[in-house]
């Protein structure tokens, strides 16, 4: 039984009273261009996942407080969870740094389209 | 001794002289005391046989003290409160309980299993892999079935269970699991310290083995000196202790599993509305464990024969019960701590000698033993052992280390054996959720090392032996757990302990004993008493390469008992060890996993069984709908109405007159389960065109729209009704399943994706009692309603609604309807829901209203050809598959699910389309999800075409109708398919549209 | 079969001298240096693999590298249950393939793999789940199983420990039955096929992690392990929860994510239950294995999860939902839970066939059902790497159907609520 | 005329004998579910303006004066609580307050039931439904926090030491009474408040 924190509301509680909506900061590309969107891409968003053993990155819902979705930052071993954040934000510095293999890509990708 | 052989005159902790009791044993009658165990009393009575072992059958006693035993399985109870598998040690008596041995027929004297232990030479480890695979039917109708009889231990309860469990949730800054020497200091460290604190121990009383223990504290014996800290602790505001309560499980983040026996010792409690058992869930900030550790037996010919027992059992009988395992004992062992058995049965005048495997023993112990003048022979093991009922004798050989097979033996006789092979720290909870254990070589066991959480592990559970560093490892240990959980923690002054405790000398392996003969030449040095895993099996899946430590354990089945291994892993480690030449470490340990004892699935179900087993939802009206004869439908947790049966009257018969009371006259449907969502913001009708597969953004004030929603995969989803209260402000209506599914949706898409939009989403569902007023007849009974409205088709048309009053009622009215019929949905606030329901009843009664169920209203909206979510669709199914692209904007940029519609699968030719069936012959229903079949053959297999969605007896066309999806459905109009049924017979039907009835909807706008 | 063959005479004849001269069931080869292919994982799925490539196809030069021990993973750890009546075709023909070659494994390995056929139903306890299960009860009759809806009565009279009140919460209005359905014992199907492999030549080499896959261009050249480089040209990946993790040192991202499966066992006690009971609509099922423990599974949590440990709360919900339907097991006690790493895929089906990188097979996705495909799997998986093209049977299965959107979805007659 | 009767979830069930707590449900409470911004100047005014003090901003806190109160539920979502035959003109009072703003306010007085728990072992009762520390130091009265309870989707209100407001859905109702029954039977005590 995990103990979450949400990083809106700042409660703390049993999993149970989280809703878990997989992996986090997956683009829907039809949000930002929906001419011309290839079929690998819509098949890249809807169902190819980052699935690491280790550190993870994925969404939750203070399901039953107060109604916010947020990000968590999870080992998928160890279960500990390294950060929560907001639904429009990205990881704290220090968490991204210990992200391995596509998740490292993934965050070394928007950092360069941030600049 | 007494007249009565074993219950000696005086001793016995925790047992009550004065306060007798009686229960039954197998029938037989048992004189015990308060505090008595059944295996104490059991044995005080003579009795040693307490059961048969689970696969030779062989007769079995009591081995252990506490959760430890494996052999002395009973069941409790009668009937509907049958308890199988329970451990004798642990049973508490009461005045007429009822107790019975298990796995033996007719009876444990004299057991028909027992030939299998005259066949074992023909059934090693894992026989049953190499046999019984001719002829092959053989495994199911005969071998299948003896094994199966033979094997299980107790027999299930009979009936519903009466008695009641419950949780309780818990949290604290330290938990500290197992109520001993170790546990309590620490308990009471970190609570001294101000910390709030949980002590959990599974005994009645608190203490754990202090009791048998040789340490002098403060001038006092360990638990006398102990008991006055152990009371204290009670009186605490800070410190709640548990008693009867196993930490059964640790979890991840510290959250942990207790489970509480709470009547089980005590019917009156349960007479008064206790409990039985209560599940204990904590989050705890730290955790110490303090869980002690459990003795090893020794693996020597035959040492499963009753009354062979660990030497802390012998002890603990003698010092808690007052009762005596014979009158002749040997005590058999590697180490010193079992000396303290034999001074125990000395001080209570049995005859004991002991044998001790150790050449040159050294500790204080040895040397006191010889002064007392108890015989002790060195370099020795027990190589036989004769009785098989009980032990009469035994012999001893000379023994040096690694010796093959003893050649000289003297016989001894005898009529119990208290062994002992040393301890194994109880690391259970350590290793539960991750914690590394590392190997002993002192110890000859596994202790903690590391892990990943905040726990702490103090005492024997750690491996520390010793009575003076236990108490300061566990003082230590509390203060920090405080410390670190704690702003400021309190300065607790340490009281001034002094420990005397004897000098210990070095315990050496003994993994197993020699006998004349080898061990793997049919005598039977088991390992695994439950299982009846021997040494040679152990050795036998080594030989035939189930080398890793998991194949061994699951071809012979050692530590799978119902004591998880608890005696007998380590053993097995240890022979593996000697037979591979490799170290413990190296074979390795297998994965321990909760429970740490077996506890009850009425605990761990807890309060929600029964009428609490799921909620049911109830809408306003719910008891009248009972009232009315209702039968129910669930929908998602809602219960709604199916059909009114009257008096004399079948389902069928009353489903027809609801339709036809609907299409004649005018009938009243409880909506009241429909999803209703409120939207508003300036972003609300752009949000809706995202949501929607049709446009909202044109949709007018005042006015309602049918709209269908995808998932993002491009399959429908969800469909309703949405109506436009304002500009910027929407009403949306879902399925009653969908509710709070999409509710859901909605927000995710809010915060998640479209996070520039400015809308807010409040589901409303629960504050309206909806009613569907329909059928020619309902605006007559809506102008009797006194609406301040008006209500003329002009005024009022299909698709438009209307707020205000009818009477005194604050209404909303929507002028849509799913039957075909003039509809009305009139909703009303939930808490004047029953009372307008009733009202439309009175008002509709001339015009002979009648309520109407969800089958009624299935088969209504299916006369024409409207889908219901769920039933047409089924998850893979498009818009265009059921005939709605019309309703799939062209000119919409983007939308939820429109980019998977260009998917090839989705777009291609010879999908499944919706279409209308009429069967060739009028009463034949086609049943539902019957599938066609593109050419009709003798026998299967036959390509099918797709499968019936919907199929109903239409009382107003006066024959069946039936939607099915069908390969190419709309082209195939007219043609006439099969659909093979089941028993050989084929009903043909004729593809036609969808709308059976009222195709030009006159009726809906009338 | 070069081993001597197991039977009751052998038994006898072992017994003489107290089974000392019982041969090894499996070697512990070292790794070659080349193999024509190579067996990633060593549960059941890739054991099968490899022996149907061995018996089927005379590939005898291949190996099966396994991290930890042969049958460790979801094989050791599942419920057992064997079925095949599946609403979709794809689906319907890969596990009733199994489920016939389960029927004589015993004999075709000459290792008792305990396939009893005791039965499996699948209650109904609503009008929608009923409707469902006629839907799958038409289409399979005409697709020729042998399966068929039974009423409350029947279902009363083959499980009598269920609860038949009709106004309990979700009443039983029927089951749909699958007579030949029933259950194996999981450890003997991987053991079975590893001393068959073994015995045709396969080395199935333990305690051997891959920690690499080398490639020439797009081309499978070999295997970097713990225990050296293996050189082949063909590898077939078959880790189940680990399939991401090893396919991503391909460069292959997969459609899958990996969640915890929990399952848990009884205490042993005397029969109560004869068959295979799912029911849906509370999730949970349960069986009694032949040892007497009742063999209980639920649902899987909801989060990604490596850890094999799972959380109580799934656990709560499955044991609440067997007391509703199976009053007296209140009094029996939970012995043992444990997790395994289910590999799920988009539409809860499983992934067969080649992959972008060509010698680089996959076989995954099975997520909760994997033990009752295993010897249809194996065999299909085997045709598939042996001739470099999908087998007919798992054609439909290929990792395209994700960008063509042609899902193979098992849920779908439950999957919408109404 | 026709004349509304109004009926509660609970008006069937009479108060129990059989528990160590009390129970009865509340039915004379109106509700109104209140959304904004925080952030919007504009909003927060208008509300003030009707309620005559300030919406509560800080998690899991509540804001009254006289005889209306206000829920926090989440960062842009409020109930409000006040007699329920004023809800409806409130109701109205907050949508013309607030017509030139972002925001969104529904009389959803019927959509709870709410059911009022008694007595010494109020907080235990609630621990044997849900998983929250009810002996944590923040628990004071005014404390509001959603919750899921016995399974349920819940709300509950601090009122003070021994009395504890739970709201659940209407449907739920009945499921939550006979949740509540079980729970605080008499004998099943846990005590772990008596004086700790």
């Amino acid at each position: 039984m995990l103990l979450v924190t949400c990083p809106v509301c700042h409660a703390s509680g049993d999993e149970t009273d989280f809703h878990f909506g997989g992996q986090a900061h997956v683009a829907r590309p039809a949000t930002s261009n929906p001419e011309g969107i290839s079929d690998e891409q819509q098949r890249e968003y809807l169902f190819t996942r980052i699935n690491p053993k280790g550190l993870h990155f994925e969404r939750v819902r203070c399901d039953r407080g107060c109604g916010k979705w947020f990000h968590a930052a999870r080992d998928t071993m160890t279960m500990e969870f390294k950060a929560f954040y907001g639904i429009t934000e990205l990881p704290p510095d220090h968490v991204i740094k210990q992200a391995k293999g596509a998740w490292a890509e993934y965050f070394t990708m928007r950092m360069k389209k941030q600049k | 001794m007494t007249g009565k052989p074993y219950r000696l005159t005086e001793g016995g902790s925790r047992i009550d002289r004065n306060s007798r009791m009686t229960f039954s044993f197998d029938g037989r009658d048992v004189q015990g005391f308060a505090g008595d165990t059944v295996a104490s009393a059991v044995l005080a009575s003579g009795q040693k046989i307490f059961g048969r072992s689970f696969k030779y059958h062989r007769p079995r006693g009591v081995v252990g003290l506490g959760s430890e035993e494996m052999n002395a399985l009973i069941g409790v109870g009668a009937d509907a409160r049958h308890e199988p598998n329970l451990r004798a040690t642990q049973v508490e008596i009461f005045g007429g309980m009822v107790a019975e041995s298990q796995n033996r027929w007719p009876s444990l004297t004299y057991d028909m299993g027992a030939i299998n232990s005259k066949l074992s030479r023909f059934i090693p480890g894992g026989f049953y892999y190499k046999t019984f695979k001719w002829p092959q039917a053989f495994w199911k109708h005969v071998y299948e079935p003896i094994i199966r009889r033979a094997a299980g231990l107790g027999r299930a309860a009979t009936g519903c269970d009466p008695d009641t469990y419950e949780h309780m949730h818990l949290h604290c800054d330290v938990l500290v699991a197992g109520g001993g020497l170790a546990g309590i200091l620490a308990a009471e460290a970190a609570a001294k310290a101000g910390a709030r604190v949980v002590l959990i121990d599974e005994n009645p009383v608190l203490g754990g083995i202090a009791d048998l223990t040789a340490g002098m504290i403060n001038g006092e014996c360990a638990a006398d000196w102990l008991k006055p800290t152990a009371d204290a602790l009670q009186m605490m505001p800070n410190m709640r202790v548990l008693s009867r309560t196993t930490v059964v499980g640790h979890y991840h983040h510290n959250y942990l599993m207790a489970h509480e026996r709470v009547g089980d010792h005590d019917p009156a409690l349960l007479a008064a509305g206790a409990p039985r058992q209560r599940k204990w869930k904590i989050r705890a900030k730290r955790v110490i464990m303090a869980t002690g550790a459990i003795e090893r037996p020794i693996a020597f010919a035959n040492n499963d024969r009753p009354n062979i027992m660990l030497a802390s059992a012998a002890r603990g009988l003698i010092s808690r019960y007052g009762v005596s395992p014979g009158t002749q004992g040997i005590v058999f062992t590697n180490n010193d701590d079992a000396y303290l058995t034999a001074f125990a049965l000395q001080k209570a005048g049995v005859n004991v000698q002991i044998v001790d495997s150790r050449a040159r023993p050294d500790g204080d112990l040895v040397k006191r033993a010889q002064e007392e003048g108890i015989p002790v022979s060195l370099s020795s093991v027990i190589s036989a052992v004769a009785g098989t009922q009980a032990v009469r004798a035994v012999k001893i050989a000379a023994y040096r280390k690694g010796q093959g097979r003893v050649i000289t033996e003297r016989k001894v006789d005898c009529d119990f054996i208290a062994m002992s092979g040393g301890w194994n720290p109880a690391l259970h909870l350590w290793a539960h959720n991750g914690g590394k254990i590392r190997f002993d070589d002192s110890l000859q066991s596994f202790r903690p090392d590391t892990h990943p959480d905040a726990i702490t592990a103090v005492g024997a559970a750690n491996g520390t032996m010793s009575v003076a560093e236990t108490i300061s490892e566990a003082q230590a240990a509390g203060e920090v757990a405080a410390k670190s959980v704690l702003k400021k923690a309190k300065a607790a002054k340490p009281a001034k302990i002094e420990v005397k405790e004897p000098k210990r000398g070095a315990l050496e392996p003994l993994w197993f004993a020699p006998a004349t003969g080898h061990y793997n030449e049919g005598n039977k040095h088991f390992i695994d008493f439950q299982n009846d895993v021997t040494v040679a099996d152990l050795e036998l899946a080594q030989r035939e390469g189930y080398e890793s430590v998991e194949h061994t354990k699951r071809y012979t089945t050692l530590g799978m008992a119902t004591d998880q291994g608890k005696t007998s892993n380590l053993n097995g480690l240890g022979v593996l060890a000697e037979a591979t030449g490799k170290t413990i470490p190296e074979i390795g340990v297998t994965t321990f996993r909760p429970p740490y004892t077996p506890y009850s699935f009425g605990a761990i179900a807890g309060a929600l069984t029964n009428d609490l087993f799921l909620p049911v939802r109830r809408t306003a009206v719910f008891q009248w709908h009972t009232d009315q004869g209702a039968t129910w439908e669930p929908v998602g947790q809602w219960r709604r109405a199916y059909t009114y049966t009257g008096v004399g009257e079948e389902k069928h018969q009353s489903i027809t007159r609801e339709i036809l009371s609907v299409r004649n006259k005018v009938g009243l449907l409880d909506a009241s389960t429909l999803g209703k969502i409120e939207i508003k913001g300036p972003d609300a009708a752009e949000f809706l065109d995202r949501i929607y597969t049709n446009t909202f953004s044109t949709l007018k004030v005042g006015r309602c729209r049918y709209g269908l929603m995808m998932n993002e995969l491009g399959f429908l989803s969800d469909d309703g009704v949405t109506v436009r209260l304002g500009e910027d402000h929407f009403l949306m209506h879902t399925t009653s399943g969908g509710a709070d599914r999409i509710a859901a949706w909605l927000e995710e898409w809010l915060q998640t994706e479209w996070t520039q939009y400015k809308v807010f989403v409040t589901p409303v569902t629960e504050q309206w009692s909806q009613f569907a007023l329909a059928g020619p007849q309902a605006r007559e009974v809506l102008e009797k309603l006194e609406p301040d409205f008006e209500i003329t088709n002009e005024a009022f048309p299909h698709m438009s609604f209307k707020i205000g009053k009818l009477g005194g009622f604050p209404v909303r009215v929507y002028r849509i309807s799913f039957s075909g019929e003039l509809s009305y949905e009139i909703a009303a606030p939930a808490g004047y829901g029953l009372s307008l329901w009733q009202a439309i009843m009175e008002a509709g009664a001339e015009f002979g209203i009648g309520p109407y169920g969800t089958e009624a209203l299935h088969v209504l909206r299916a006369e024409k050809g409207y889908i219901v979510i769920g039933d047409e669709t089924d998850g893979t199914t498009t818009p265009d598959d059921v005939g709605m692209a019309g309703m799939v904007s062209k000119k919409k940029t983007d939308f939820l699910g429109k980019r998977s519609l260009e998917q090839s699968e989705l777009k291609r030719d010879g999908r499944k389309q919706l279409v209308g069936l009429l069967t060739e012959e009028p009463n034949d229903i086609l049943p539902d999800g019957a599938h066609a079949v593109a050419d009709l053959k003798d026998k299967p297999p036959m390509k099918m075409i797709g499968h019936v969605t919907s199929s109903y007896m239409s009382p107003s066309l006066g024959r069946s109708i039936a939607m099915a999806l069908i390969e190419n459905g709309r082209a195939r109009m007219g043609e006439t398919i099969a659909f093979p049924l089941a028993g050989g017979k084929v009903m043909k039907a004729k593809i036609i549209g969808t709308v059976f009835y009222d195709k030009d909807g006159g009726r809906i706008n009338a | 079969m070069l081993k001597p063959r197991y039977s009751i005479f052998s038994l006898a004849r072992n017994a003489m001298n107290y089974h000392k001269d019982w041969e090894r069931a499996w070697r512990s080869p070292s790794p070659k240096a080349e193999y024509d292919a190579v067996i990633v994982g060593a549960g059941g799925h890739g054991l099968a693999t490899a022996y149907y490539l061995a018996k089927n196809h005379k590939m005898t030069n291949i190996a099966v590298v396994e991290k930890g021990w042969l049958g460790g993973g979801n094989t050791g750890r599942n419920t057992t249950i064997i079925r095949s009546n599946y609403l979709q075709d794809p689906s319907i023909a890969i596990y009733e393939l199994a489920r016939t070659l389960y029927e004589g494994l015993s004999q075709e390995l000459n290792y008792n793999v305990m396939f009893s056929p005791r039965g499996v139903l699948m209650l109904c306890q609503t009008q929608h789940e009923l409707r469902a299960f006629q839907r799958t009860a038409h289409a399979n009759r005409l697709a020729g199983l042998d399966c068929r809806m039974i009423t409350p009565a029947e279902v009363k009279e083959i499980v009598p420990i269920i609860n038949d009140d009709p106004n309990c919460r979700y009443p039983i209005l029927g089951a749909y039955y699958q007579p030949r359905g029933g259950t194996g014992r999981h450890d003997a199907v991987a053991w079975g096929y590893a001393r068959g492999a073994d015995d045709m030549g396969v080395d199935i080499i333990q305690n051997c992690e891959v920690t690499g896959i080398q490639r020439d261009g797009n081309q499978v050249m070999g295997l970097e392990t713990s225990r050296g480089v293996i050189k082949t040209k063909k590898v077939g990946v078959v880790t189940a929860g680990n399939v991401s993790t090893v396919m991503d040192m391909a460069g292959v991202r997969m459609p899958i994510e990996s969640l915890c499966l929990q399952a848990l066992v009884s205490e042993p006690i005397k029969p109560v239950i004869d068959c295979v009971v799912m029911a849906n609509t509370v999730h949970g099922y349960m069986s009694q294995s032949d040892k007497g423990e009742l063999v209980i599974g639920g649902g899987t949590d909801p989060y990604n999860n490596y850890s094999q440990r799972g959380s109580f709360a799934s656990l709560e919900h499955t044991i609440t939902a067997l007391i509703e339907t199976f009053p007296i097991i209140s009094r029996l006690r939970m012995l043992r839970h444990w997790g395994g790493i289910v590999d799920m895929t988009g539409d809860r089906s499983p992934i067969i066939g080649k992959t972008p990188v060509d010698g680089l097979y996959v076989n995954c996705g099975w997520g909760t059902g994997g033990f009752k495909a295993i010897p249809g799997s194996g065999w299909v998986f085997a045709d598939t790497l042996a001739n470099d093209r999908p087998h007919k049977i798992a054609e439909a299965f290929s990792m395209e159907r994700f960008t063509e959107g042609r899902f193979i979805d098992e849920s779908v007659a439950a999957a919408v609520a109404h | 005329m026709l004349e509304p009767r109004f009926e509660s979830a609970l008006a069937l069930r009479g108060e129990p004998t059989t528990t160590y707590v009390s129970m009865r449900e509340i039915t004379t409470r109106g509700m109104i579910d209140l959304r904004g911004l925080t952030s919007d100047r504009k909003f927060m005014a208008a509300a003030k303006a009707v309620l005559g003090f300030d919406l509560p901003k800080a998690p899991r806190t509540s804001n009254s004066f006289g005889d209306v109160k206000v829920l926090w539920l989440s960062p842009d979502q409020w109930l409000v609580l006040c007699a329920r035959e004023k809800a409806p003109s409130l109701a109205a009072e907050f949508a013309k307050a607030t017509e030139n703003t972002h925001a969104l306010a529904v009389d959803v007085s019927d959509m709870r039931s709410i059911i009022r728990i008694e007595g010494e072992g109020s907080r235990e009762v609630m621990m044997k439904g849900c998983s929250l520390d009810f002996t944590d130091a923040d628990f004071t009265p005014g404390y509001v926090r959603r919750v899921r309870f016995a399974e349920i989707a819940a709300l509950f209100t601090i009122v003070d030491a021994s009395t504890i407001d739970l709201y659940v859905f209407r449907s739920y109702a009945n499921y939550a009474w006979d949740f509540l029954l079980k729970a605080a039977r008499k004998g099943s005590e846990v005590g772990l408040f008596n004086g700790r």
